[in-house]
């Protein structure tokens, strides 16, 4: 299947290394302690952050850092065809694992010992990029609730179809089976806290996809930082700072 | 008459008996056990803490987990499983650990007749290479009834299928005591020959039963004498074997 | 049925249940007869007993027509590990099918869940939880024949065994259904009215504080209708109360004897 | 759930004895209602802080075989784990079920179909061989109370902006094989959604009771009934929750009040639905 | 309440018996041990008293409910229709589950599967799969057995086996005929001038039982035998062994699993000589049944 026209197009008529729509919204769950909506494409997703509170199971409490947990549930109509599969699948248990560690990985956990942080995240739309898309909406929620990072995560994936390097896949693109390379970044101290790929590819491709994916989440993070900018003078306004 | 096994046994001949102890470096005590082309590895793990519900938290408890060689375990494994547990409890000093669990698994490596028992003795050598303190050892064995009347020792698979009854039957070994003889005696029998489990498939005659129970002790006695000698070994030692 | 052929366990009925496809038109008629034969606002002879199951705390057994079921009560007793401290107490309900309640095996299987929670709400308004705190009491029924009107006996039946057990409460409960079948109303419908109903009315209550502790309707019914149903439910809910009380009389007295 | 002081309890109940609650409502009055229709089937609904979305898909399916001629209705209700940190993991499924079963029993009308909101016989295509099986799922995204009333609008907001594609049958098929249809990918029949009914959750607390309750109004209640009407008025399904018993003659009174407000509520929400189907339009 | 040998005194008035049966339960049995009288007045090889009804649910085709005691038990079979392996092709199949609810017993809560189950649901040999043959190679009966424990009060196997073996001697099997689709349906009456089709198996309405197994359960305590257990019994002396003779007194299974007491070659035929006693009992009592239900 040809994935790029010879105009250079994508099936979606974005170029390459074009993004797709980026959309983000603050303050989603009224009830939640920071809550986002996330929107890449036709990819949209909202998490919700709990804490930090008391540790709900004793046994799990942490002594000198929190606790913080994860969970990744998709709606049954985020697909194309309608899913009915039990809550807590595998796909569903890695994916929370694998936000759990990144968002791990930036929360100053030891400010805040014997507590709890959880981070719900719910899939709405899903068009291929439901990792990255959820690892933003995390970050977003995490600082709408007021929880101390070391500097935001934000992530991006990038592919190689047809001999050419694909920025932000959509699910026709992730699906045809070809290298996805997601990344996130910690875009401020420019370190690289995610890094997964399921594929074949040789070394010197790899670091170019990988380049581009992580051009990718420095874009995301330009724009959430606005996005937190904007909800702050908000905040600000309606202080009458 | 004697050649009519497939394999060329006599009736009341067992398969070659192989016992390897320590095999795993993880579990608490392990052991393999094969006669013929049955084997079975055993796991013991613990004593860990706490029981589970419903069980006596003055003693200790002992749990089984039976992973056949494939497919996921159903009616017949869990069968095996209450079996065994009631049998390991009966030879355990269970009152040296209280409010403790003791995970002992089986796992099938090849079933070819006379399962449970083999099973059973696997646990048993684990049970010893981990260390529990036990009353005594159980030794079990099959004997089974041939279509003709005959009574086979410990039988393969295919003959398991052929034959219209079988028997498991589990009897303590013998003890060796510093105590004066005869005080180990209990109402005037030998302890040995107390059946410690017994478990029937198919229809016999009453009489058919104690034949099997006459064939099967000395056939236990041998093995005990067999496990006797390999607990005197080193674990991890090579195999020994016996006929 | 036929429809799931593949390469699980293929077994079927023979009965002929697949075979109805029309509904009777019998049931539109006004001068129908009922299945059993009963009028249409004469309820089934009831059948209550207490104390079916030796090893609960409290049981009772009740049988309308062909519907047949047992429950048991346990406890108070310890709650499960997991829960959180509770001021008063909890109540458990689960309710079981047998394998052979209704006419084709294993078919009733699927909404025990459901089926629960209604009994749940339907007991909880009666029963003074305050009164065991920290503690559970389960109350396990199994219907062992399915034959109409399922949950009211199940609730009535667990009223009675509640207080066999000897947990407080504040009234009995007692519980009935009416089924709408064209322009008639009947009460106390069999399986045979309920699979052709057009809307059902159930209504549990506490017979002498004439209080509704549960009421749940299905399908169209017009202002008027709902009140004489309700009307027609709360009599016979009363009549059934009569029944209990007199049912936990006699086993009272001849544990006394 | 909700955590008050016993003098937050007092001002929520005092409030409404004297028919002015805490938001500045009456007694009966909504909050304000928003509709959002999505792509084809899809809707979310706002009342106040509660959003809810539905989802509607048709696939097509066999029929059961004592109801050849109807198609089938199934309607999933998820809470999500974003709305309240207990519905994580499984611990969402006791009140998802919950809501899915008094959904059902306010949507899908008695054994035979009648009462229902969506007509089952339209989802025939070949009698006892193909219908459409009509999948509503409802997610709940953000819990403020009367979450039943708004998956209820949702459902129905959704319906209205259903699609089915138009389905040709290959008349030559012999009578007893599975005939081949051909769904059409252009032409859609718009899903006649006059018939579903709105529900009306009426909260009591205290001596009085009180539509669209907010979460903090319904820690504090004594029981609840949700009654579904139609737009002729009639009583198409209802359940009570809530543990304390009520006098026939209230539960009767609440649902004569449950009809009036329900057709004030049938009319916003189809101007509602009409405003937003409206936009879509426009973009 | 300290001393066990004069028991006797201690236990004069009632509400210290109750205490001391809980607190010392297995002194206390053994007090009425040393007397050979147990606690409900039976004598050690005596079983508790056993009734048998049958048909005790309308939907199924054939039912039975045991009491052994307060121990009751209820099975039924409903027969489905199936089309056997190609290996027996004249053969039907016997499927039993056996289902501790929850109701039984103050052990089992929902959701986990009673440990005892697995070992009561054996099958035995007392019926002749060829007799439920219908159409050979395209359609023979499923027996589905279901057994129910309503009351668990010990000896639940001895309960179990019997109320199967009830219910199969109860068990009619509805007339069924092959109709035009290869599929087996029942002729009822209504229908039945309709069917041309000729009813298949109209000679077979009945199974014929070879010989029925009965199954006695005993404690061995000390040099004790206590037949026919209660619960309480069972949870304080805990070697029980179960035997099952068929009525031509052939043994169909002998259950020891493990247990501090060691069985004995006298003990077993002490056993055996009490199982021998039982079934004839219980094979009146399941002949007096299938007697009143012919009457009715």
């Amino acid at each position: 299947m040809e994935y790029v026209s010879p105009e250079g197009l994508r099936l979606d008529g974005r170029r390459p290394l074009e993004m797709r729509q980026l959309r983000a919204e603050l303050g989603a769950v009224s009830r939640a302690d920071g809550s986002a909506v996330f929107e890449m494409g036709n990819t949209k997703v909202i998490a919700a952050v709990y804490g930090p509170r008391e540790v709900q199971q004793r046994s799990q409490q942490l002594n000198d850092k929190a606790l913080i947990r994860c969970e990744y549930t998709m709606a049954n109509f985020s697909t194309g065809d309608r899913m009915r599969k039990p809550k807590g699948d595998r796909r569903s248990t890695e994916i929370s694992l694998v936000i759990r560690q990144t968002m791990e990985a930036c929360i100053l956990t030891h400010l805040m010992p014997r507590s709890q942080i959880d981070i719900f995240v719910q899939v709405l739309q899903a068009d291929g990029g439901t990792r990255s898309a959820c690892i933003n909406a995390a970050t977003l929620a995490l600082a709408d609730a007021g929880i101390p990072m070391r500097d935001l995560v934000t992530s991006c994936s990038a592919g190689y179809l047809n001999s050419t390097a694909l920025l932000d896949l959509n699910y026709v693109e992730d699906s045809a089976g070809g290298p996805d390379v997601t990344v996130g970044i910690l875009p401020k101290l420019d370190k690289v806290t995610l890094l997964q790929m399921d594929a074949k590819l040789p070394m010197d491709i790899f670091e170019n996809v990988m380049q581009l994916a992580t051009e990718g989440c420095k874009a995301v993070a330009n724009y959430i930082r606005e996005v937190l900018i904007e909800n702050t003078k908000q905040l600000e306004n309606r202080r009458g700072v | 008459m004697e050649v009519d096994r497939a394999d060329g046994r006599a009736p009341n001949q067992r398969r070659p008996v192989a016992c390897t102890r320590g095999i795993l470096h993880r579990a608490h005590g392990s052991a393999s056990w094969a006669q013929g082309d049955t084997k079975v590895i055993a796991a013991v793990y613990g004593p860990k803490a706490g029981t589970r519900k419903n069980e006596n938290p003055e003693k200790a408890c002992i749990e089984i987990i039976w992973k056949p060689k494939t497919g996921q375990s159903g009616k017949p494994e869990r069968e095996y499983e209450m079996v065994m547990k009631k049998t390991l409890q009966s030879i355990c000093l269970l009152n040296v650990h209280p409010n403790t669990t003791t995970s002992i698994v089986i796992q099938v490596v090849n079933d070819d007749g006379a399962l449970l028992p083999c099973a059973i003795n696997a646990a048993c050598a684990a049970l010893v290479d981990a260390g529990t303190p036990l009353k005594h050892l159980a030794i079990a064995i099959c004997c089974c009834m041939s279509e003709n009347g005959q009574i086979l020792l410990d039988p393969s698979k295919i003959e398991e299928q052929k034959v219209k009854s079988f028997v498991y039957l589990v009897f303590p070994n013998s003890i060796a005591s510093v105590l004066p003889e005869g005080s180990l005696k209990s109402e005037g029998e030998i302890m040995e020959h107390g059946i410690l489990t017994s478990v029937t498939h198919g229809v016999m005659t009453v009489d058919d039963y104690f034949s099997c129970l006459k064939l099967g002790r000395p056939a236990a006695a041998e093995l005990s004498d067999f496990i006797r000698n390999n607990l005197k070994l080193k674990p991890g030692n090579d195999s020994s074997k016996a006929a | 049925m036929a429809a799931k052929g593949g390469a699980a366990p293929a077994t079927y009925s023979p009965s002929p249940t697949t075979f109805k496809k029309k509904r009777p038109p019998i049931f539109t008629d006004v001068d129908w007869v009922r299945p059993d034969g009963r009028d249409f606002h004469q309820c089934r002879p009831a059948f209550l007993r207490t104390g079916a199951v030796n090893a609960a705390s409290g049981s009772a057994y009740a049988e309308f027509g062909n519907t047949k079921v047992i429950v048991s009560i346990f406890g108070p007793r310890e709650s499960k590990k997991a829960m959180m401290y509770s001021d008063t107490g909890r109540l458990n309900c689960n309710v079981t099918y047998t394998t052979f309640a209704t006419p084709v095996r294993g078919q009733a299987s699927s909404d025990n869940k459901e089926i629960s929670s209604q009994l749940h709400k339907s007991l909880e308004g009666a029963i003074m939880l305050d009164t065991f705190p920290k503690t559970t009491v389960d109350v396990f029924a199994l219907v062992l024949e399915s034959g109409g009107c399922d949950l009211p006996v199940v609730i009535s039946c667990a009223s009675l065994a509640l207080a066999d057990a000897g947990i407080m409460m504040f009234d009995l409960v007692a519980a009935v259904s009416v089924s709408c079948l064209g322009k008639n109303l009947v009460i106390d419908p069999v399986s045979e009215e309920e699979n052709y109903q057009d809307g059902s009315l159930m209504i549990t209550c506490l017979p002498s504080r004439n209080e509704v502790t549960q009421l749940t309707i299905t399908g169209e019914w017009s202002s008027p209708k709902i009140h004489e149903a309700m009307e027609l439910c709360l009599d016979a809910c009363s009549k059934l109360g009569k029944i209990m009380r007199s049912c936990l009389k006699e086993s009272a007295s001849t544990s006394q004897e | 759930m909700v955590g008050l002081s016993v003098g937050e309890k007092h001002f929520i109940q005092g409030g409404i004895a004297q028919d002015l609650r805490t938001d500045g409502r009456k007694r009966l009055t909504y909050r304000p209602i928003s509709v959002e229709t999505g792509a084809n089937g899809s809707a979310r609904v706002k009342m106040g802080k509660t959003e809810v979305i539905a989802s509607v898909k048709a696939e097509l399916g066999r029929p059961n075989s004592s109801a050849p001629d109807k198609g089938k209705v199934s309607i999933y209700i998820d809470c999500s784990p974003t709305a309240a940190p207990q519905y994580e993991g499984r611990g969402g499924e006791e009140l998802s079920m919950e809501l899915s079963a008094a959904l059902r029993q306010c949507l899908l009308g008695g054994k035979t179909g009648a009462g229902a909101g969506i007509n089952l016989s339209s989802l025939s295509i070949v009698d006892g061989k193909v219908c459409w099986d009509l999948y509503i799922d409802g997610l709940v995204i953000n819990i403020d109370g009367n979450i039943l009333d708004a998956l209820g609008a949702a459902i129905k907001a959704a319906l209205s902006n259903t699609g089915i594609p138009k389905v040709n049958v290959a008349s030559t098929a012999p009578s007893d094989e599975q005939p081949e249809v051909d769904v059409s990918d252009e032409e859609f029949l718009q899903f006649d959604t006059t018939a579903v009914p709105v529900i009306v959750t009426l909260t009591k607390v205290g001596r009085h009771y009180i539509v669209d309750a907010t979460s903090e109004e319904e820690s504090e209640m004594s029981s609840a009934v949700s009654v579904s009407v139609n737009r002729q008025g009639l009583i198409c399904g209802l359940t009570k929750r809530g543990g304390a018993g009520l006098d026939p003659s209230v539960v009767l009174d609440m649902i004569s009040v449950g009809k009036h407000v329900s057709e004030q509520l049938m009319n916003k929400l189809d101007s509602e639905i009409a405003a937003a189907e409206a936009t879509m339009e426009e973009e | 309440m300290v001393g066990s040998a004069n028991g006797a005194t201690d236990l004069s008035s009632e509400m210290e018996v109750d205490a001391f049966r809980r607190l010392f339960p297995l002194r206390f049995h053994e007090r009425h041990l040393l007397e050979s009288v147990r606690p409900d007045a039976r004598s050690l090889g005596k079983a508790r008293e056993t009734s048998l009804a049958l048909g005790a649910v309308a939907s199924a085709d054939g039912s039975a409910l045991a009491k052994i005691g307060c121990t009751t038990m209820l099975a039924a079979i409903k027969m489905e229709v199936m089309t056997p392996s190609k290996e027996a092709p004249d053969e039907g199949c016997v499927a039993i589950d056996f289902h501790m609810p929850p109701i039984c017993s103050p052990i089992v809560r929902p959701g986990r599967p009673a440990e005892a189950a697995p070992v009561v649901s054996k099958h035995s040999g007392m019926i002749d799969l060829k007799e439920l043959s219908l159409v050979s190679g395209k359609a023979a009966w499923m027996a589905y057995l279901d057994i129910y424990c309503l009351d668990a009060d010990g000896a639940l196997f001895d309960a179990a086996l019997l109320a199967a073996a009830a219910a199969f001697s109860h068990l009619q099997i509805p007339v069924v005929s092959l109709n035009d689709d290869g599929r087996i349906v029942v002729v009822s009456k209504e229908n039945g001038e309709k069917a041309k089709n000729k009813p298949v198996n109209e000679e077979k309405r009945k199974l014929k039982l070879r010989s029925i197994p009965f199954a006695l359960t005993c404690i061995l305590h000390k040099n004790y035998i206590l037949a026919d257990p209660t619960a309480e019994e069972e949870s304080i002396m805990d070697t029980l062994i179960t035997i099952v003779l068929d009525t031509s007194c052939q043994l169909v299974s002998l259950y020891k699993p493990g247990g501090p007491a060691l069985a004995y070659e006298s003990v077993l035929q002490d056993c055996i000589a009490l199982s021998r006693q039982r079934v004839k009992e219980l094979q009146k009592i399941l002949n007096e049944a299938i007697l009143d239900m012919d009457v009715d």
